[in-house]
Order: structure tokens, then C-alpha cells, then sequence
């Protein structure tokens, strides 16, 4: 099993969920997260005072598949997620060892 | 009698004293019976002055300024304004009313009126004829408290908590109580012929000159420069300021004293003043940042109405756009210039637009004063300004700047330093970290 | 006339007689034309008065409320208060004013001016000669509506909203309308004498006490005493305590009927009240717990507010400071040590602010009132207090309150149980637990 | 001798016209001392209601809204709010009064008192004898304010900002001035008998068309239908809704232009429309939803004060829980079916709620009015409506909804074309994406 | 080393945070997160407007212990966040090459 | 490649940001997270309850980088943390197998 991380721009949250729901994955874990890249950021200012922001707001998505599974989802994400623009953002594919629902103890690839 | 009253007292204790005040209110029985000068319409408008200007500490300020300020500070922001309401208003109830507005000395009035005491309910001070003594009291009052709580917009983010309530006490009877004494309860500057409907001096310039003390005294907050300062939430510092706004006719028509043309006409030039302020700030903004911001808009507009103040009942409704408009463009240079270059953190602007502000329009009312707004019956030929001819107002007015401006600065600081003696003024680094919010209320937003 | 059409109608439906009110009201044709008793200053007052009542609840109350509760249910506290405004209000002028100051009865009024049926424009009370009656009814309406929504805050967090709702409707008509006629609308405690300017007994002791019967019956939050519970916004609170504080001139000013100086006074006293409660509740969490709280702060004046209610017309400025100072503390006591003996959860301490500071206020207006003070026309001598040798007002007094407390613990307790009988007085646990906006209300913060 | 002075100033530039308004301002001289036909009550009363009436846009409309929007675009939707307050204030003073409510033609007043020239603080307006003219010019100011403020709503979320301030200018001139020199400033509408008392055509109405016109001119917001748009902060928008209640006290209560029993009366009946608004669409959300919102609560007590706004100084309180109940339904009816399957994006109901509303109200007025509230000494006979046997009125005031709606709709359609062929009426996709906070103004809530 | 990752039902926080403890672990870090699976949302209405929400607030547990205790940890944290019904949430077992503390720069398990 | 997560105190977010760009690291995830471990939290009292507050504001940064460059990055975050007392946090470094760039579809080290 692999744990997909992605991070994507905020209103593109909807679409990818869709896209991974038409392959097929049920589940997934979104947050709220600040991201620094390429990406150039805003100044705000507040009277006299100017602030570069260079942490623009992203959504961090968590999606736990099994491995024969993580390419498709890659697709799909990158397919929903694009807009072609710099900060549409990344995907890690981390190694996950074992897998358990809480509520049924089940594991591995009948948890998810 | 209240003399007699006096000499039989002078030898009690404070709390015989008060008795007093009772014996002596109640020696008219029937009170309410006898016929009375007091005017049921002056009395009504001036509750309603009253509350508005409360409403303009509690909530109106203490939003304006937690919501320029970040989320570990805003509670302890809040916390400035309304230990400043409860404090100040005892101390004014007790003495500071009466040193003011009782007794005209040229430096401070008398205790004759502490608590209130020798006053019955038909009682009213020469200074308001035609609403109860108590009334005019507890208007002052609410003067009094806004005054304070302005000053704490500049140590906001890193004032101990205690040594705020020390300044706050002592602030209000040193600085506040004399210089109200002198312009508004016939002390030296009054006598003098300064001009001062609501406050110029006795309320802006004074907090924005202790504001910017205050600030230098104490430091400029840890990361003031680099880190990032963003306020945390500016929706409520426009809430604030619609609050300020409407609280201010209460303010400034309020200092008509009574329900009458004058008032009206204070209240519409303070108005304008305040939209003109708005609009002047927003297009600078606009033109030398890229951007009009509403932090912008609202700060013109209290910059207007903080300036307009003292000329409001001098002068006509379309003199408050052209004092609106300079007070926008001074404060703005203020902010966002002289307050880098002279390098002090003044957190929330309280010298930048308040001390200026303050100091503009007290000086602007001696130039567009219009005599015919302050003619009365009691001075036939009100108070003309430079325009009219008269420029020796526009001197008057500097000499009240000065005056205000002088003791203002030298008893703040002063005061500070015996404050910081006491207990230190600032919280530790690590707790200005943590927030003044968890470290001195131990309480927070979610 | 107002008899004759009372026969004339008692045979016709309710409507019939709401088409009456027009027939009556149209009587004068020009009615403005005649002249009439109708002060306009008092009316000025008076409207401006209502306004800052109704201001209490809405945003006032509501914005005291919502801030002390979990995000998840901020939205449903407020629909407390808007719901409470809407409703009160109809059954108020339906049905509740006529029967709570219409009519002598030692228990309660009549339904002669229900739907004010039988008023015109010219129409005034006998408890307000100055002003419009359906001015008088408004102002008794805004009192009505912020009595059923400080109940509400004992229940905070877990009450269904459709059970909330028939509570709302029959503690109105069954618990308030009938002690509002006792001590203000000529009812058996009217006659023996009791003192209750504002709404100690009506207003608060009453409040509280349903709101700890209301507490006892639908029992503990969920997770109470081990969970954090810890407020979603206090500047929530805090921005409420402003316009509570605000508001309460128009509550205990307004119930002098009148702009004169027994509005100011009583407004000044209430000020002084609500400043001293504030320091007394924040120095002694100050002294007990480390810290003194943003919230402290806001309890100990809201403490005193509620405490000076019932004495703000009877006493003077300086007792306010006394009151105010005892309110703080019971108060504090009553909510930090009290409480945890008697284990009960009462969310938002109605009982603990507004049932103790209601009772302590009461009894204490037997103590210091001042005859001077109310003395009038019809009452020369005025109403004396224990301290002016008048020991028999404290024993009205403590009658006073036993009435209320148990009119109002044993009827609300029954009506719950009736409530109870139609709808679940309490969500499902499991719907505690996602929070009653999404359940009770289908909305959210984001 | 005011004609004199137009005569001797028409060939004068503007600024000397002001300077004028000094001179002829100072002729009086002591003109306090001079005895004056202007009330004192009547004067304390308005300007507590000019204070109600501002309060409403800022914070009051300001809280409304920017509480039903996504957090990107809050402090956009108050910027909004504002600017109109700043900006409508100076054209309003300068020239909007004149055109107004200054000279009688048909279709638009005059420029004799473009700044207030002409007048003296003795003056008054044939339309509110009893207090000065500069506070009756004030007081309208306020609701010009809040019309323009109100139509912002329509195209919240997306409308670029300098677009807003071109639009807000001219629609102001070219919209609201006429139409309100029409129905209240002696023009055709005036003259054919409508009947509005305080702006069912003028206000609401007016600005609800306008939302509408712009709502289809702008287009939809990018995600509409789709996205997930759920406001940021609901309890903002709770706020709001209770300061706008309280503040339209001043707004109906206030048209009555004196203290007396017509403004007791149109607050009593504004407020009864209000609750029984908020609870019809209350219920008929839980009916037809299951559960009942807060949001609709507020939205329905909106509605219901909208719709009685008309109405209030002509109808009897009992009249208000009618025109409530129907205002509740039909705005209810608007903002849930007609919107979907008109399809358009009226972001914030500005049509739904006021221009139904208003209509509805306007129509309302002319079957409900009782000619005894409306009878005087200058009309004996009074404005009798369709139930007291005028079927007349309810055309007339069709009539009135008819040139409202056809000007406003017309004439906000062709200024918008105008504006966004100078600049683009609508922010980039990419900026509507960011939000208006961050790209319109620079900042941004935390 | 691994990093113990669960999603659980946010009033469970403090329960699991005590079960936690009791078997030994002494630190975690924990984050606001919404979940999308199994258990259905709800649907919110603004006046017209109808809006089904899916994704859940949650909260994402992240614990990193030695490898040999991982299933204590693992039935710690189930039985501690288990109400046996849908949405009970999932733990997710991904290895750690290396773990510091940076007061003290000790590293690995010393770093817990 | 590697996912180094790091949690710090919030204020150390600036000095961390430029500690990592100095190292050449463009890009990084931020969140605000609640900490529990040996730092001592708070009480807070409202009226008569008391609450003890164990869970910390701190930030989790995810950076990516390539293996081989793991340990200047680690040095880099803990030079620019620590402050030396108890709560400075902790780092866990986590194998990547894959990393995908949105926008691109460039993949591996390429992607960072
Ligand atoms: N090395 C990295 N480690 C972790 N997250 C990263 C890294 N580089 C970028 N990100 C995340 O990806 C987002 C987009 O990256 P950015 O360089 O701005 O544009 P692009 O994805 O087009 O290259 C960033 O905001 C950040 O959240
Ligand atoms: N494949 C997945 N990857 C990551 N997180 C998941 C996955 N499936 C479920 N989750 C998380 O677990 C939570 C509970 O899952 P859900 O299917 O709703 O109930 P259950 O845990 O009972 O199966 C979800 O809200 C989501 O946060
Ligand atoms: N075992 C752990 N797993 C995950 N995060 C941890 C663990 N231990 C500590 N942390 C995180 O590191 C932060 C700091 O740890 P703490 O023990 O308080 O101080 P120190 O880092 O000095 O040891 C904690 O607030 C928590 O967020």
C-alpha cells in the first residue's frame, strides 16, 4: 500500500475528489496548508507597513491506496489538479506498512 | 449653603463626606415636585450623547483596535478598553469631575463635587444650564474614559497588564484631569481663548502625544520590522469604526450640551469631515500603493473625525470637507511616513492620527472659525477665526498645542517611569511570544 | 367609551375586535390636529430608550452568548435570541402587555387592550402619562423579549431548538406576564409596596431562577467537567458586554418614563454599578486565580448591571458604587464556588449573574433607597429604604423575592415538564456532539 | 432675500457660491439668540434617528453582508459599504439635497441649496418645519447612504472595485435623486398621491431593481451552482441583522420628522412586521426544509422591516403582522423559487428581499393605510387606503412602483454600460479566484 | 522507527491522547483535517442555495515511536477511538530512516 | 528521495524558510498543528472551569528534497529552530518512492 500526499490549489479540491472517486478511491484525508515555491506570493499592507507573503494557501490531500492502484490515482490527480499555471503543486508517494480501520479492525488494503 | 456645607465638613473623613452628599440631596424633599430650569429635551439628547459615546469605547475601540492587532493580543486589546471604563469611571465620579469642571482655578478646580457630594437633583453646572448636574457629570465622563483608552492603542502587543492599570489611574488624574481643567473647566487656556469644541487637545492631541511617549518608552514590540505583523481579523476594526463614527455626533453634538441647531450643525460638519477623510486617505493610498485598502478608508475616516473635533461647533458643514480633506493627507504622511522615519512603534497609529489629527484641526479652528455658530447670548460676538480676520485665534490655538503638547509629554513620561518602578511595564520576550491573550488573562480565541 | 365598546365586543371574535381597534382609533379624525398630553421630549427618550433596550438582546445578548460557546453551536445561541425577539413580541401585543398592565387584579390584568384594541393615538398609560401607550407597551416589550433570552443561556449547548420555542412561548405568558403585573402592573406586590425600578425581581431574579430549573430538568452538557468546553470567541462576549452596557441606559434610564433628571441618575448609578462590579470580579479572580480574565471582567459588570437594576431609580450614584462592589462579588462566588457545589450546568450562569444579582439588588433597593429620590406628586413622602429608618422596605423586599423565586421555579418547572411531555426538551447525544447549528439549524461557521 | 442671493450668485463659481453660504449664514449674528420655530425635542429625536439610520450601513449593512460572503471577499463587501457611506455623504451635501428636496418641478428639484448655501442656521425645510434644515438634509443623507449601500449586494464576490465607486457616484445622481425628488421632494409622483413613508419605491424598491439589472449585467459569480459558496461567518450577518433592526427605528420612526405619537406608532408597527417576517420565513424553511436557519430567520425579519418601510406611518401596528406574515412569504417565495428559475446570481437577495419587498410593501400601503395616522392640520382628511374604501390609492401607488421600476431598471442599466466602457465592471476569473480581499485591497482576514 | 498516522473523530482526541500516554507515548502531533469516505455528510441550505457536505472534520494524529511498539500503539489508539460506527477513521503505519530532536540534536529513538 | 517533516515552534517559521532556501531548498508545506509532549502546556480558567491546554501551537513543514541532500536540510532546520528550550520539536525524515509536479507531469527530482 501507498500513501498519495498532494498538494493542490484550494478550488481544485472538488474535481479532484470527483476524478478520484471515478477510479474508484472512497476515501481521503484533506487539510488546510500554506505552500512555498515557484509560485511568487502578494504584499499586503497595513498602513506603513508592507508584508511579503510568500506561504500561499493550499489543500494538502492524504489518499491511502494500494500500490498496484497509485498510478492510476496519480493520473487522476494530475489530470483534475492541473490548470498549467506555476503552484498547481505536487505529488509524493510515500510507502505506507500497514493499514487498519478503527471501527472493524480490519487492515491492509480491506481498511481503506 | 454648599459653603457652609464645605467648612462643617472639612474636618470629616471622606466617607463622613459622602453622608453628606445624601443629607444635602435630600434636604428638598419632594424633589421632583419643585419647578426645575432643567429641560426635559437637552436632558434626553444628552443620554443619548452619553451612551453614543460610551458605545464608542465599548465596543467601538476596543474592536477598532483588536482588530488591527494579532490573534494572541486581541483579548487583552479588548481587556485595555474595558478596564479603562470601569477605572476611570470612579475616578472621574470620585475627584476627576470635580477638579475639572468644579472651581476656576487657573490650574485645577476644586473637591468640592467629589462624589458628587453638595449636588441635589436639580443641581446643574454652569458650563450646562439646562440638564442635570450629574448628567454633564457622567458626559465628561465618558470623555474621560475614551481619552485613556485611545493611549492604549500605541503599547498594545506588549504592555504588562498591571502596569496598565497603573498608567491608566494615574494617566487620567495627572495628564487628563488638569488639561481638561484648563480648556474646557476655566482654567489658564480657556481664560486664554483657545478654542476647543470636543476634544483637539484635551482628548486627541493629549492621548496621541502620551500615545507616542508611551511607544518610545517602552519599545518597539519583538520582530517589529521583520517579522509580519498582519492584523487578525480587520472585519472588526471596520465594525469598530462604524461604531466610532455614529458614536461621534454623540461626541461632538453631544458638545453642543443641548438639543439645538448647533448640535445638528456639529454633528453634520464632523460627518462630512470623516467621509472626506475616508476618500482622501483611500485615493493616496490608492495612488502610491497600487491599492485602496479598507484599513485605509477607516482610518481616514477616524483621522477626519478626530481632526474635525475640536472645530466642530466652530465651524460650517462644508469647512469639516476641506478639514476632512487635510486631515486625511497629514494623517496618511504620518502613518506611513514620518512614523518610519522617526523609527518609533506606535502599534496601532494612536500619535499618527489622533496626535496629528488632534493638532490639525485645534490649529484649523482658529482659521475657519465662523462667529456666528459660538454667538450667544452670553457672548454676543462668538468666536471669530483667521478667515474672519481675526488671526490672533490661529496663535491662541498653537499656544493650547503647545501647552497640551508639553505637559501631555513631560507627565507621561514621567509617569511611566514611576509606573516602571513599581512593576515593569513590558511582558518577557517569551510571553510577548505566547501573547499577552494566554500570559496575562490566561484565556484565548479558539 | 372604552367600557361600552368592551360590552359591545366581548360578544365578537378576536378578529372582530382587532377590526374594533381601527374603529376606535379613527373616532378622532384628525387626531394629531387635537391637542394632546403627549410630552415629545419624554417621547423622544422613550423611543430612543427602546431601541437601546431591544439592542440588549439583538445583537447584545446574543453576541454575550454566542461567545462563550463552542463553535459549534455559536449559531444556534444567537437563533435563541432572534427567535425570542420575533415571538415575545407578537404574543407581547397580542395578549401579554394588556394582561400585565391593563387592569388592577391583585394577579393579573385583562385582556381589555389586547391587540391594543381600545387605544388611539392620544392614548396614553397611567404608569407612562407622557407618552404614547403604544410607545409604553413597546418599551414593556423589549423588556419582555431580553427576560425569555437570558433563560435561555442556561441551556445553552444542548437544548432542542422546537423545544426552546413552546418554552419560550408559555414561560412568557405563564412565568413573566404574571410577575410583571404583581410588581409593575398594580398586582398584589405593587400594593404591598415592593421596589423594583427596572427588573430585579421580573427581569433578573426571575430569569435566573428558570434558568437553574431549566438547567436542573435538562441536566449536564455532554463531556461537562472533563471535557474543554473552553469559549469559541470572547470578543464575541466582549463586543455583547458593550452593548449590553449601553443598552442598560435605555433599561434602567428608561424606567424613569420620563426625560428628567430620575433617568440620569438612574443612568449614572447604573454606570457606576457596572464599573465596579467590572474591577470587583476581576480583582478577585485577579487575587484567587493568578490572572484576571477578559471574561471576568465582562461577568462583574454585567454582575453589577443586572444587581443595580432593581435599585438604579431609588438609590444614588454613589450606591451604585456600594451595589456594585457586593454584586461583583456574590456573583463571583455565586458563579466560581457556588456552582461547583451544587453541580449543577448552567452554561452561560444565568443563574449565577442574573438569579443572584436579581435577588442581592432587591434586597439591597429596601436597604439604601432614598425617598428623595421618588418622591413625586402623587407620592410626597417618597419610598425610604432600612437605611433611612425604613426597616420595613427590606422585609417588602425579601417578600418580593420569594414570591417571584417561587412563582417562577415551581410554574417553569411544570411547564417544562409539559414541554417535555410534547417534544424532547434535549437533542440526541449524538447531535450534541456534531454541534446544533449543523443539527438544530443545518448552517455553520466555515 | 434667499432670492436676492440666487440672483446676485448666479454668476458665480461654486466656491464662491460656498462662500456665500457663510455670508448669508452670518447675516444673524447672535443667531442663537434670536427665538426660532425650531423644537428642541423634535431636533434630539432626529438626530438620535440620523445616528439609528447611519448605523445601519456602517456597521449594520457592512455586517449583513460581508457575513453571507466566503471569507476571501468580507472585507471587499465592507469596503463597499464604506465607500458609499464616504462618497454618497459629499455628492449628496453638495448637490443631492438640492436636487432633491429643494424647488418643486416635477421631475428634479434645484441647485439653491447645493452646499447648504442659502441657509442659516434658523433654517428650516418646508418638508420638517420643526428642526434645522442641515439636520433634515443630514437625515436624508443617510438613507441615500444606505440605498446606493444596499444594491452592492447583487454583485458581491466578483464586481471590481473602482467600477463600484463609478457606479455608486453616478447611480446615486442619476438614480436615486430623481426618484427621490419624485416621491418626496414635491415631484409628479408626490403630486399623483403616492404614498411611501419612509422608502418602499425610493429605497428598496429601487435598489432592488438595481441588484437585479447589475446581477445580469455582471453575470454569474465563476463556481455558481456548482461550487460550495457557504457564508464565512453567519454570526456576522446576525450582527448585522440586529443593528439594521434597532437602526430602522430611526429609519421609520424617524420619517415622522418629530416626536410624536406617528413615529411611536411606525417603530411599534415596524417592528411587529419585523418579528412576524422572521418567523413566517422561519417556518415555512422548516416546513419546507425541515429545519429552520438562522439565516432565514434574519432573512425573513429583513424582509419583513423592507416591506413595512412604506407602509409604517400609514398603517396601525396589528397592520404589521399582516404585512409581515406577507412579506416573510413572498420574499421567502422570491429567494428560494422565482431566483432559481429566473436564474440569475443576485449574490446577496438584494432583489429578492428588498425589491420584492418593497414592492409588496408599496402596495400594501395603499390597501391598509388609515387615514387618521396619516389626518393633520395641513391634510384634515388624511391618506385612507383601499379597506377604508379608496381603491383609488392601491393604483396610485402601483403607478409609483411602476416609474420606480422602470427608471431605476432603465437608467441602472444604461450607467452600468457607461462604467464598464470605462473600466471593466468585473475582476479576472484569477482574482475572483484569490478573492477580492487580496487582489481589489490588499489584505486580507487571517 | 515509524510514524503512527490516524484519522479519528476530533471528541476522541483527548481519549486517545490518554491511551496513548498509558502505553508509553509521550508526545504527538495533532492537526485539524476533513475527511472524505464511508460516512455521509450533510447537506446545508442558505436561503436558496442547497449545499451537500462530504468532507467531515476529523483530526490526523501523527505518532512516531519505535518499530518494536507499533502495535501497542496501534491498538491503543483503536480501541480508544473505536464507537463502532461508520467514520471511525483509519490508522496508517509509514517508516521512519530518521528521527532528531532539535533541542538537543539527539537522533532516533532518543529523538522521541 | 525524502519527505523530511519537520514540527516547530510558529515563531521559528521565517527562520527556517530562509535557513532551507539557503540550502537551496525552493520549496516547502506548512500547517499549523497542535503539539503534545514534554513541554508543559497552560490553564485556562473561564468563570469557575478550569481547562489544562496540553496540545501546543506549532508548525509541520514537509519538505521533499533528494536523498542525498537530506542531511544538509536537517542541519539547516535545527540550526534555525532551536532555541535550546523544551518544545523546539522534532524531525522525521520518511522515504518518498515517487514525486509527480502537477503542472508538468516532471517526475523524481525533477518535480521538486
Ligand atoms: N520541495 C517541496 N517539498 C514539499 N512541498 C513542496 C515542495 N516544493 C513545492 N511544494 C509545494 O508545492 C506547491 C507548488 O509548488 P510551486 O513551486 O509553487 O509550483 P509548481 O508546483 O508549479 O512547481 C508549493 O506551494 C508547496 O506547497
Ligand atoms: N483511502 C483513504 N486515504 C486516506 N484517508 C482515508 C481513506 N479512507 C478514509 N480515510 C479517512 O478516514 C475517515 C473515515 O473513513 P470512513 O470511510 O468515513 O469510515 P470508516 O473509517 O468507518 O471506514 C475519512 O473521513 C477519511 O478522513
Ligand atoms: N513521538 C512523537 N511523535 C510525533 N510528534 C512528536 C512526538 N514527540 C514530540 N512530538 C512533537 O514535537 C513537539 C515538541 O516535543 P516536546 O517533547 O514538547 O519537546 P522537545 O522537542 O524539546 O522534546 C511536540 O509538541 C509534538 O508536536
Amino acid at each position: 500500500m501507498k500513501l498519495v500526499i498532494a498538494v493542490i490549489k484550494p478550488f481544485k479540491l472538488d474535481e479532484v475528489r470527483d476524478a478520484l472517486v471515478a477510479v474508484g478511491v472512497h476515501g481521503m484525508t484533506a487539510s488546510e496548508v500554506k505552500g512555498y515555491g515557484r509560485q511568487k506570493g502578494h504584499t499586503e499592507i497595513y498602513r506603513g507597513a508592507e508584508y511579503a507573503v510568500n506561504f500561499l494557501p493550499k489543500i494538502r490531500i492524504e489518499v491511502a491506496v494500494a500500490s498496484d492502484r497509485v498510478d492510476k490515482v496519480i493520473e487522476a490527480i494530475t489530470t483534475a489538479a492541473k490548470t498549467g499555471q506555476i503552484g498547481d503543486g505536487k505529488i509524493f508517494v510515500v510507502p505506507i506498512e500497514q493499514a487498519v480501520r478503527i471501527r472493524t479492525g480490519e487492515t491492509d488494503v480491506d481498511a481503506l | 449653603m454648599r459653603n457652609q456645607l464645605g467648612e462643617t465638613m472639612s474636618r470629616q473623613s471622606t466617607l463622613g463626606r459622602i453622608a453628606c452628599a445624601v443629607a444635602v440631596l435630600c434636604t428638598p424633599t419632594a424633589a421632583f415636585a419643585q419647578a426645575s430650569k432643567i429641560d426635559a429635551a437637552d436632558t434626553a439628547w444628552m443620554m443619548a450623547a452619553s451612551g453614543l459615546v460610551l458605545l464608542m469605547t465599548i465596543p467601538g475601540l476596543a474592536l477598532f483596535y483588536c482588530g488591527m492587532v494579532r490573534k494572541k493580543n486581541v483579548l487583552a486589546t479588548m481587556a485595555q478598553s474595558v478596564v479603562c471604563t470601569g477605572l476611570c469611571s470612579i475616578l472621574w465620579f470620585a475627584f476627576g469631575y470635580s477638579l475639572s469642571f468644579v472651581g476656576d482655578g487657573p490650574w485645577l478646580g476644586t473637591f468640592a463635587h467629589a462624589f458628587m457630594r453638595g449636588t441635589s437633583v436639580e443641581s446643574t453646572s454652569a458650563f450646562a444650564p439646562t440638564i442635570p448636574e450629574v448628567l454633564f457629570m457622567f458626559y465628561q465622563m465618558t470623555f474621560a474614559i475614551i481619552t485613556v483608552a485611545l493611549v492604549a492603542g500605541s503599547v498594545a502587543d506588549r504592555m504588562r497588564f498591571s502596569a496598565f492599570f497603573w498608567f491608566a489611574a494615574g494617566w487620567l488624574v495627572f495628564v487628563y484631569v488638569p488639561i481638561a481643567h484648563w480648556v474646557w473647566g476655566g482654567g489658564f487656556l480657556a481664560k486664554a481663548g483657545v478654542l476647543d469644541f470636543a476634544g483637539g487637545t484635551v482628548v486627541h492631541l493629549n492621548a496621541g502625544v502620551a500615545g507616542l511617549v508611551a511607544a518610545y518608552v517602552i519599545g518597539k514590540r519583538y520582530g517589529y520590522g521583520h517579522e509580519n505583523f498582519s492584523p487578525y481579523d480587520l472585519s472588526m476594526a471596520v465594525i469598530g469604526t462604524g461604531l466610532l463614527w455614529v458614536g461621534w455626533f454623540g461626541f461632538n453634538g453631544g458638545s453642543a450640551l443641548s438639543a439645538g441647531s448647533r448640535a445638528a450643525f456639529a454633528i453634520v460638519t464632523t460627518h462630512l469631515a470623516a467621509s472626506m477623510g475616508a476618500l482622501t486617505w483611500m485615493f493616496l493610498e490608492w495612488w502610491t500603493r497600487g491599492k485602496p485598502s479598507v484599513l485605509g478608508m477607516i482610518s481616514g475616516a477616524v483621522a477626519g473625525l478626530g481632526t474635525i473635533t475640536p472645530a466642530s461647533g466652530f465651524v460650517l458643514p462644508w469647512h469639516g470637507l476641506i478639514i476632512g480633506l487635510i486631515a486625511g493627507a497629514m494623517c496618511f504622511w504620518a502613518c506611513t511616513w514620518l512614523k518610519l522615519r522617526l523609527g518609533y512603534d506606535d502599534s496601532l497609529d494612536v500619535f499618527g492620527v489622533h496626535g496629528i489629527g488632534g493638532a490639525t484641526g485645534t490649529l484649523l479652528t482658529g482659521v475657519f472659525a465662523v462667529a456666528a455658530l459660538s454667538a450667544g447670548p452670553d457672548a454676543p460676538g462668538g468666536s471669530p477665526g483667521l478667515i474672519e480676520g481675526n488671526a490672533r485665534q490661529a496663535l491662541i490655538q498653537l499656544y493650547g498645542i503647545i501647552a497640551t503638547l508639553l505637559w501631555s509629554g513631560v507627565v507621561t513620561f514621567i509617569w511611566l517611569k514611576v509606573v516602571g518602578f513599581l512593576v515593569p511595564l513590558r511582558v518577557s520576550q517569551q510571553n510577548e511570544i505566547e501573547g499577552l491573550d494566554l500570559t496575562q488573562h490566561g484565556e484565548a480565541l479558539q
